[in-house]
């Protein structure tokens, strides 16, 4: 029996006494998906003991290195765990911007000090991280950024506002884009810092978009003292580490496109059926029916450029500034989504809440406001069509 | 048909528009959806609205109407459009006072026109059944009885429904699904044993209804026009609301498209105002063009209401089929210009497309205008 | 009767005698299209008797000064001749740049001795004027052109080239852009020429395109002998009487969009009914019939924009800059016109010449190909949002 | 499935590439318009590539074929688009020899591939009839006779259909225009009387023609496969071509764009290259993703024949209604940013736009395949 293959047994004997039963249900709900975080840790149900389990054993983050928490696989025993995960239907143990963002620029830029200290955390759960970058006055111009860091000797003195910041009203530390030095060009003078969010000065107003409530927060610091050894990389460096954590940041949103976000849990083409009616086992609307199987190829154009760029990857060559092509079509595409299944399920998908709808048009009435929200977030349309002519295609500023 | 306003329609939009400002802007609507207004309008500002004479601008005289035409009415629906407002110009003027005005005998124009016209009674269409317009597919039964007509069936998205005093409602006496011969119109008091109604709480917050009919009876006397053949009745009166509808859609564009293209001039970033970029500027000029062909189809399609020419009907379709893409494109450029802050509930640039999409749908999704048109040009 | 109806009487009576039977068939080729000019001057035929009829009544022209040879009609007198020629189906007698772009221009920037010279010519069609604006090297940036005229004490000395200059080959004048002034700024140097294309020095050569033979030519100028009274304006002002008459040809070529270029002379749904087939009196593909009615429906959009125009206009608010979207969207049109054409006859609309093929699916071809250069001649679509963002809406540059 | 060649493919495509680049560059197309060379394309370069392997990608090696499968043979069809190569792969290889490979029996195999692979017969297949594509909608008869069969019908657009050596006759032996039962496949010589074609001259310079049946008759061994049953080789066939042509495609268009990028970067107006604008810097990004997606599609086609996929007829659907969309708007944009001199007979750009439009045409437009995708989805 080969290495992998007795990896594979012994993954799955782990995964089968592991993982407790009411984590092999589908996720149905905002409230299944696990953030972990200081408040978590004080509850004690399966998510909790499903997250502890798989975060002791490193594979939350299965090929980060075992020294930091991470389960120090290599890329093909880690797909194996995704694989018999998937199998048994196990659900992710943890969601989180630590894994999906902080973690990776972290092994890339952090000291070992910082290292140690803050990528176990993240492994098991134990913080919840937020992204401190937006500002209001800064949109696409995320480098014009105001809130600033100054030396005070023994400590930073944060003052200055984010907005858009994700859940900052639940999360424990934040990974902020400060202005050290305000006489440097704009993109020399920033710096990367973390923090804790309970930290006197921190103020949090939530936001509410035009889908109603939302995870998004406005966020005040007010004389927020900072330790000197939570900056990393170099004093002015920021910039840099805020670029590669956007890459990261983008390939996630690109690639979410499908499946979240809720609405219908029914094809397009059952809802079309119901809403618009059949004939002959057709959409009984010529005009619907296009307009599906337009959507429909397209999809499946974009998941076969998604494998394909996975399989280059592994293949050797990384997308680079190509993954703005992921963030842009993969939100333009949801926004398409959305208003698709609106205009299939006519007046019945635009009620705001109460009698008259099922919970399912009513939800779809709400994802669909949220997905105007994807083309702005993570970098807009626009900065990503900049990005893909000046980086790719190489067509002169 | 002219497609210039005269110096009186200029003046009669001029008024609207400064009538609207100062006593229902934008906020008018957000402060009654917040404070979740069991009514969803205001009915004292209707009634000063209809002392303007807009409850009964297309009226005859005799009604207390000011027996002018469309295209007035039109500019007073474009300038509500312009700040959203939520009064029920449409659904009791228009649709159900429509039916009356093109139907009704005259015991009936009188009593329904001049309380109407008065902006002393509200009036509701019950007609739409499914998600979708589709106006021949009616499925509500009315069967005729010793003391009159049984009806049974469920209506959906009847417009101010849970507020008017009375509703017209639209069954069927004989034929099938999708039939045209058939249809019977009916006047119903909102008390009617069986009748039940629902408000359905609208994404863009105006008023909308569920009218469950499960054996309502109404007297013989309550039928408009003919028996079965209500349809010469709605089809008219369907195609002046489309029009009536697309010129409130040309004022909420139109609108979007302003304050749009006002936020191009001041937002910042990267050091300019983000309405020096050349992408932004092509799309704002395209979006630009869009509105002038909108404008001008929605005139024409006015003025052939007033002129009854043989064409209104395809008009009708070729306003809303516009009105329908343009809004949809402009909706959701304004809110991807606007960048994060157009997302929020706070910006009112959000309630604008909230609108929009309900508009879109009401009275025919494009791909349904676009079928009929086709069906009335021959092919 | 009324001044107005009496006029009416006069015209139609001497139309009735004066327009000969033959000229009022349909034009259906381009040869049945009159340029004029000296070459012209030698024929004998209906074409020519109609054009020296209508010439001396100034009626080619009927809202220019009688002195320079118009009809000097007011509107409502002109619009009664043009009713009446329509009545009778008169054909124009002159099809004319000089009627079209330099006219105009002249009665607004030329002085008294070139008025008397040129317009008179114009309106009787001795002269077949084309237009000498497009460089090689510039496209858009027409400001940039490089053909240079010299003062030599008693005369200009033109060199350079002209592209896209329609008829070059038949005409026996041109209206030229020339950069007097090397060392001004690009727009200050330029002046407005007229001189002779039989001058010694100038040679042309046809332009072939993609839909084929074509009117377009290139022209070489080489030392160039032009009168100093030849010049229209100040020198170096040529530039505001180049934009004047841009104008012109936009509203002409956007104006232009239906009817002409050939094409078949049946409708859009006929079309589509013979080459898609038809069920029950519908075109029997779904796609095709919502798309010649998404086209259909455009087209009466816009007729509707033009005939709003024409009214404002007369209502005293001219369109101004706004005109541009006319050209822009006329053009367009024009082109999805001819798109929406060939997916309607399929490969029948794809020959080149020869068997196989009707007359009217080649002619198709041809005009379908010939669509492209709308969007770009005149000023591109491009140029045209960039005047409607900057001098419409009063975006910043 | 594989997403990414192999580095065998690599080198595959890379040869193809090179020996195009030197032997049949976009400039021996345009020698062949010029010169209304009669035969439309040059044997003797058909030759050399027949031994390079290239008629013979598909087929077993005991006929002289590599056996290797159509990502290989899409590389070829890729690298030939980009020069606008005219070269009888399609009608040759695989649709007309596709037919006998599918459906031919040990004899026709052995003549016909044997012939194909080694560059030395040309087929064609006579299937289309009207204006569009719609493979069952065969009106052409085939009537059982005592010495065979005889054909009545007219074919159009039949691809290299003057020059073949034996034609696929696609006929009726049974069943109604529409139906899929009652087709059969008949290998057919030209000079068989009642049989006569007409070259057509088409705007991309490509060899097609027509091709009228007037009581011709053939003997029952040319059937190929079962009569009546035709349209199981047929379909299958098509799917395939459909594919082949889309790689074709994906090369057409990626080096308009390619071309149009280097123009952008050359071009100056206003002092500029025009690259600097950004209105069409963000035209050419969303090319650039167009053409992404078109290749992923395209890729996963050709892999999904080899691996002879169920989900193969949909993947075709997808990679050429894609392949539509993409090459129409590439096209169309490609002339507009070359701006005068893109409209000239002079440029290339022009030919690359007209091939666009034929291959669009060819083997179904965007809307038969949305239908045919949508068919094969369940709805």
């Amino acid at each position: 029996m080969s290495d992998l293959e007795s990896f594979r047994q012994r993954a799955q004997s782990w995964l089968e006494e592991s993982c407790p039963a009411s984590m092999r249900e589908p996720v149905q709900h905002q409230q299944d998906i696990e953030w972990g975080g200081r408040a978590a840790q004080e509850r004690n149900d399966d998510k909790m003991l499903w997250l502890e389990r798989l975060g002791k054993q490193g594979w939350t983050c299965p090929t980060w290195p075992a020294e930091y928490g991470g389960g120090g696989l290599s890329n093909e025993e880690a797909k194996i765990v995704q694989e018999e995960m998937r199998r048994i239907g196990a659900r992710p143990a943890l969601t989180s911007f630590g894994i999906s963002m902080l973690g990776p620029v972290l092994l890339e830029y952090a000291n070992e000090d910082q290292k140690k200290r803050f990528l176990p955390e993240i492994v098991q759960g134990k913080i919840w991280w937020c992204q401190g970058y937006s500002e209001p006055g800064a949109g696409s111009d995320l480098a014009s950024l105001q809130c600033r860091a100054e030396d005070k000797g023994d400590h930073y003195l944060v003052n200055g506002q984010k907005i858009w910041t994700s859940y900052a009203d639940k999360a424990d530390w934040i990974f902020c884009l400060v202005r050290t030095d305000p006489a440097a060009p704009k993109h020399d003078g920033i710096s990367f810092l973390l923090f804790d969010m309970a930290s006197p000065g921190v103020t949090i107003s939530p936001i509410a978009l035009i889908s109603g409530a939302s995870p998004f927060c406005q966020t005040f610091f007010e004389d927020v003292k900072v330790p000197k050894d939570q900056i990393v990389g170099k004093l002015g460096s920021g910039w840099t580490i805020a670029k590669r954590l956007l890459q990261h940041e983008r390939s996630m949103i690109g690639g979410m496109g499908f499946g979240i976000g809720g609405g219908p849990s029914r094809t397009i083409p059952d809802v079309a059926k119901e809403y618009c009616g059949e004939v002959d086992g057709r959409i009984a609307d010529p005009a619907s029916r296009q307009r599906v199987a337009q959507f429909q190829m397209d999809q499946r154009c974009f998941s076969a450029t998604t494998r394909r760029a996975a399989e280059e990857a592994k293949a050797g060559t990384p997308p680079g500034p190509k993954s703005s092509m992921f963030k842009l079509y993969g939100t333009e595409m949801n926004k398409r989504r959305h208003e698709l299944l609106i205009s299939l399920m006519g007046t019945q998908a635009l009620g705001w809440e109460g009698d008259g709808f099922s919970a399912e048009e009513l939800a779809e009435t709400r994802d669909w406001l949220r997905s105007f929200g994807n083309s702005i977030e993570g970098g807009t349309s626009e900065v990503q069509l900049n990005i893909l002519a000046k980086r790719v295609l190489g067509l002169p500023d | 048909m002219a497609l210039v306003l005269t110096e009186e329609q200029e003046l009669l939009k001029q008024t609207a528009r400064e009538f609207i400002q100062e006593k229902s802007p934008v906020s008018e609507l957000r402060r009654l959806r917040d404070a979740r207004d069991p009514t969803g309008l205001d009915r004292g500002l209707w009634k000063e609205m209809a002392e303007l004479g807009w409850a009964g601008v297309l009226y005859p005289e005799e009604y207390g109407g000011m027996d002018l035409g469309y295209v007035e009415l039109g500019q007073i629906f474009e300038e509500c459009g312009r700040a959203l407002v939520a009064q029920p110009l449409l659904s009791t003027v228009v649709l159900a006072g429509g039916c009356v005005l093109e139907g009704g005998n005259e015991t009936q124009k009188k009593d329904v026109l001049t309380a109407v016209a008065a902006g002393e009674r509200l009036l509701a269409l019950a007609h739409q059944e499914g998600a979708h317009h589709d106006p021949h597919a009616i499925a509500t039964r009315a069967e005729s009885k010793p003391d009159g007509y049984e009806l049974n069936g469920r209506k959906t998205f009847v417009l101010d429904g849970h507020i008017a005093d009375q509703i017209v409602v639209v069954a069927r006496t004989s034929g099938e699904n999708g039939d045209r011969d058939g249809l019977t119109l009916f006047l119903v008091d909102p008390d009617t044993a069986g009748l039940e109604i629902t408000r359905t709480l609208m994404v863009d917050g105006r008023n909308s209804s569920l009218v469950e009919l499960d054996r309502a009876v109404v007297s013989r006397t309550s039928v408009i026009g003919e028996v079965g053949r209500g349809a010469n009745i709605l089809d008219r009166v369907l195609d002046r609301a489309t029009v009536a509808l697309s010129a409130e859609m040309l004022g909420t564009l139109s609108e979007a498209f302003d304050k749009t293209v006002d936020y191009l001039k001041t937002r910042e970033q990267f050091g300019q105002v983000i309405g020096t970029f050349q992408a932004l500027k092509h799309r704002a000029a395209q979006m630009f063009v869009e509105i002038e062909l909108t404008r001008s189809i929605v005139l024409e399609a006015l003025s052939a209401i007033d002129a009854d020419d043989s064409d209104t009907s395809l008009l009708a379709s070729c306003a809303k089929a516009r009105c329908n893409d343009a809004i949809f494109m402009i909706g959701n450029e304004a809110i991807q210009m606007y960048g994060g802050i157009g997302v929020t509930d706070e910006e009112d640039i959000g309630l604008f497309l909230k609108r929009a999409r309900v508009t879109q749908l009401t009275l025919g999704n494009s791909a349904w205008h676009l079928g009929r048109f086709a069906t009335l040009q021959g092919y």
